[in-house]
């Protein structure tokens, strides 16, 4: 395992140390949870909080969305593993000013277990809280069963988007219907190449021979859908868009925004390879693309892959992605 | 057949034991259809657990809030409010009981298996830890039920909790990371069924050795 | 070899058009030199041009920090080589209004030779340009051959700080010296922990056996200084750290710009894990932490390692270093 | 013994040949030192000249034309500016001639030479190319001087571009990325002194049949 780790069994705390150390400009841990990071001016007087969290090892996200107009705190889990209740809890508390505080997160059974948990403790607190579940995974479940599905690297619009109304002054329900609104027009999916390695197993999680991809793969190493002969750049930038489109099956041309994220060893070389062809399939559709985020948003530790996202976009989404934040994952600026 | 809460520590003790040193048996388990962090998870919260325990002179049912108490507050995943809210169920129904017996073991087995249930809608034949936990406490239910001896309905729990963990490998995962697998788990043996078996073993064997020794 | 790539020979022609697709919106590629990536209202009036270029699988690096108030045109080459003459004399002209373009690159033999030959061309041509060569890292020649050493990650300071002199209206002179400035006061070092592979090639051009290390190694895999033994990620860390402070000398404390880069596949989560170490290492050096970038800044294809680029800052640097600007690579927001 | 520069294209031809050939060794031979990617560079560049002079009907010194455009134009790298001056040179000190002999070849060799050392500062010792074409050079110098044949001057100079081939081995790398190596270069032949070689190598042989077949 060739890693630049220290103690693996203590390698978030390490993340979070690193972390806050980095950005301290802005963010500081929670004085009462080691597992919380916050924005330093959070709560805001008269703005709704907005907390996210999830396992380790996805980085930037989750950690890496708290800041201007976008995450106020998040409960920071260990590798691959939800936040306990507790850390939630905390978050929560440290994103509220009295105007309620919205949870949005990508519905692994952890998460919705000790977000639930953590919602009732704050509930009994006297703190509102609503939440929206980012389930974009198309792979991770079939449209029939699509509330099962998991939430990747669209969460980043939920966020965003959600992260915008709130710093415009919106109300917990304009938050939440946003964010849900977000999520709702987001699809995602993933093809791996390569295994990951949690630091504290020490070996990869599972194998994807040499000359094979994993079309699906899971944040976590999951196995996809199917597994098939590596194709071309090209070729696997059409099938992936072909399976969003498909699964959105739109009636007309869209305004469409894409996220192409790196999962944690791809090349950023790769990236934009890619991108050629995922733009090409959408505008042989008649697809407007509108906003592109091309980087590493939501990442599988040392895993060899890709996810593309595309999200149905009306004027009001456009217009929050576009508005400012500052955050270490994201910086918008005013254009 | 019954032993005091005090000496009931020793079970606390044996489930902390037989969790940590299954750590990489449990991820390897966990890793044919799921994340292969299970052992990871479990162990790194019962170890703390451990720590928590060690020194302070607590008894059986403090045991088990510390270790329902460690995995909601520190752990996390799925284990966390899961196996969580099992050990605050065993701990709750022992709490005000000076001398455990079969009646006082039957009321912690329902009362676990009944705060797993609030938390989680999985069912029987979901590939989880339910597949195990719940042919097991009714076996152990209906034992009681025909007067036969703790260590009978332990036992008859056992055999129970073995099959239903056999089982869980003829199954289809329906919730939790394996969901996706869909029939590609079939032939696999699920990792919280295993954890949650090996749980209940640690508990049987140990509770039958204090009741043979007392005997 | 598990890559998203097409036909390996053409990947550069591929990555710049997909590259020019995802930031249409200022960015476009010359009319004169498909190898020729600029901003799109360059040359701009009044303004020195900023001119760039070196060789493909550094992504972000180059054609990243083309846009708002850094780059205004890169010349791009093969992966790993040099761009031709050709290129740079046409990002040259992209990018002159009249007032002379400025031409910051990384010193290595191809790049010399090449911008050379630009040079004077452009120069027929009546343009006026000088140069300023990144030669931040350390490994790459011994203190007494410092003129020989490449230019790495340390190249993005010497962008930043040059392109926001331009944007404020520096002369052509302004700009080169705030450029050498930038570049004489910047150290960087390299940790290796496995190969990189030129897609054309198909297998990795060296070897870095499991459990070992390569400190100093170059961005194309050149080799490095010495093979250790991997250490933990605070022991590397801080042996870098140390080394990028003992060329420096200084005589006391400073404040400091930390620049820590993944060079291809190194998760996120390991340069935060990093980070902690190494600002521990200048903190007790009484050294201030000032600005901090943390992130995929200069690659080295598929490499596992990391890059950490320090500078010594003054009062003109670290204004520059703030002052707003929007690429690819890196967005600074007003703060 | 002289040829017409029409007749001359094979010697383009063949020095095409050889680079292309070679690909995979060339770039063999740069990872041990370098970064393992010379006879990709160069493969492309002579891949490109060779599509541009096909169909068309050149004259040797028009060949080597297309060589050194191709070169400075597309490929950049050190080799862009390198070979592309050093064609150049072959190119300009031949333009005129519509026979070549053994003194344009000397007046091509010199020229090829000084268009190089123009924009490198390395010198003989540093481990590039240089060490094969400066002695390579000088050895058809002193045999044109003592009048001996084409071919001997030719062979003479292989046999010492040969021996300043071999003598890269013994060098500690002064440019360029080997470099940094230091003493590690040591025992490793140079591969751009290995691509220098198989051109002179090809420019004489091909010469060689061309004047052998007419005499
Ligand atoms: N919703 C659920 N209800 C009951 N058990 C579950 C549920 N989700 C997961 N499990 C159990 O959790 C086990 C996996 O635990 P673990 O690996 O520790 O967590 P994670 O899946 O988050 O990595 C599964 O084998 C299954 O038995
Ligand atoms: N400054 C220089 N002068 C002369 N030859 C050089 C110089 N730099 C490099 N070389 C030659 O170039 C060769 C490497 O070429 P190549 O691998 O194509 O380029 P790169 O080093 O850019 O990858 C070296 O073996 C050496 O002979
Ligand atoms: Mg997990
Ligand atoms: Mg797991
Ligand atoms: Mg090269
Ligand atoms: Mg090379």
């Amino acid at each position: 395992m060739q890693r630049f780790i220290n103690n693996p069994e203590f390698i978030v705390d390490d993340l979070i140390k690193g972390y806050v150390k980095a950005y301290k400009g802005f963010i500081e841990k929670s004085a009462n949870n080691d597992r919380v990071v916050k924005r330093k001016n959070s709560p805001e007087t008269g703005k709704v909080g907005i907390v996210t969290g999830g396992g380790s090892g996805h980085e930037p996200a989750f950690l890496g969305y708290v800041g201007e107009n976008m995450v106020d705190a998040v409960a920071v889990g260990e590798v691959f593993a939800s936040p306990p209740a507790e850390a939630f809890y905390d978050a929560i508390l440290e994103a509220d000013s009295g105007e309620g505080v919205a949870c949005l997160f990508g519905n692994y059974a952890g998460d919705n277990m000790n977000v639930k948990m953590a919602i009732q403790m704050a509930e009994e607190e006297g703190v509102n809280v609503k939440f929206v579940t980012a389930k974009d995974d198309i792979a991770s479940s079939p449209k029939e069963t699509r509330h099962r599905r998991h939430g990747i690297a669209g969460g980043v619009y939920m966020w965003k988007a959600g992260g915008a109304k709130a710093a415009l002054g919106g109300t917990l329900d304009d938050v939440i219907a946003v964010a849900q609104k977000a999520a709702d027009n987001t699809r995602s999916i993933c093809v791996g190449l390569s295994s990951c390695t949690i630091p504290a197993a020490g070996t990869p999680n599972f194998e994807i021979e040499e000359g094979m991809m994993e079309i699906g793969i899971g944040h976590h190493g999951e196995p996809g859908i199917r597994v098939e002969k590596l194709k071309s750049a090209a070729e696997i930038a059409a099938m992936m868009t072909d399976a969003l489109l498909d699964d959105f099956a739109f009636d007309r041309e869209q305004n469409i925004a894409v996220l192409l994220s790196g999962l944690g060893s791809t090349p950023k070389m790769e990236l934009y390879v890619l991108y050629d062809a995922i733009e090409e399939v959408l505008k042989k559709q008649n697809h407007r693309v509108e906003v592109v985020l091309i980087g590493d948003y939501a990442t599988s530790l040392d895993m060899n892959g890709i996810s593309l996202s595309l999200m149905k976009l009306d004027n009001e989404l456009k217009e929050l992605l576009a508005y400012p934040a500052k955050t270490s994952g994201l910086t918008i600026i005013r254009s | 057949m019954r032993f005091s809460n005090k000496e009931g520590i020793t079970v606390v003790h044996a489930i902390i034991e037989e969790i940590v040193s299954n750590r990489d048996y449990l991820s390897k388990v966990d890793a044919a259809v799921g994340d292969g962090d299970h052992g990871i998870n479990m162990s790194k919260g019962f170890n703390m657990a451990d720590k928590e325990i060690a020194g302070s002179d607590l008894n059986m049912n403090e045991g088990f809030l510390v270790i329902s108490k460690t995995l909601i507050s520190k752990i996390g995943g799925s284990m966390g409010p899961l196996y969580g809210n099992f050990f605050r169920g065993l701990s709750v129904a022992s709490k005000e009981k000076e001398m455990i017996d079969s009646s006082v073991i039957l009321e912690m087995l329902k009362k676990a298996y009944s705060n797993i249930t609030l938390i989680t809608d999985a069912s029987e034949g979901d590939k989880t830890l339910i597949d195990v936990l719940s042919p097991a406490i009714t076996a152990y239910k209906i034992n009681y039920k025909n007067d036969h001896s703790l260590p009978d309905c332990l036992n008859e729990m056992m055999a129970k909790a073995k099959e239903g963990l056999e089982n869980t490998k003829n199954m289809t995962a329906k919730v939790g990371r394996g969901s996706r697998l869909g029939d590609r788990t079939l032939g696999h043996q699920d990792a919280g069924a295993t954890s949650c078996y090996l749980i209940l073993k640690a508990f049987s064997s140990s509770i039958t050795k204090i009741v043979n020794a007392e005997s």
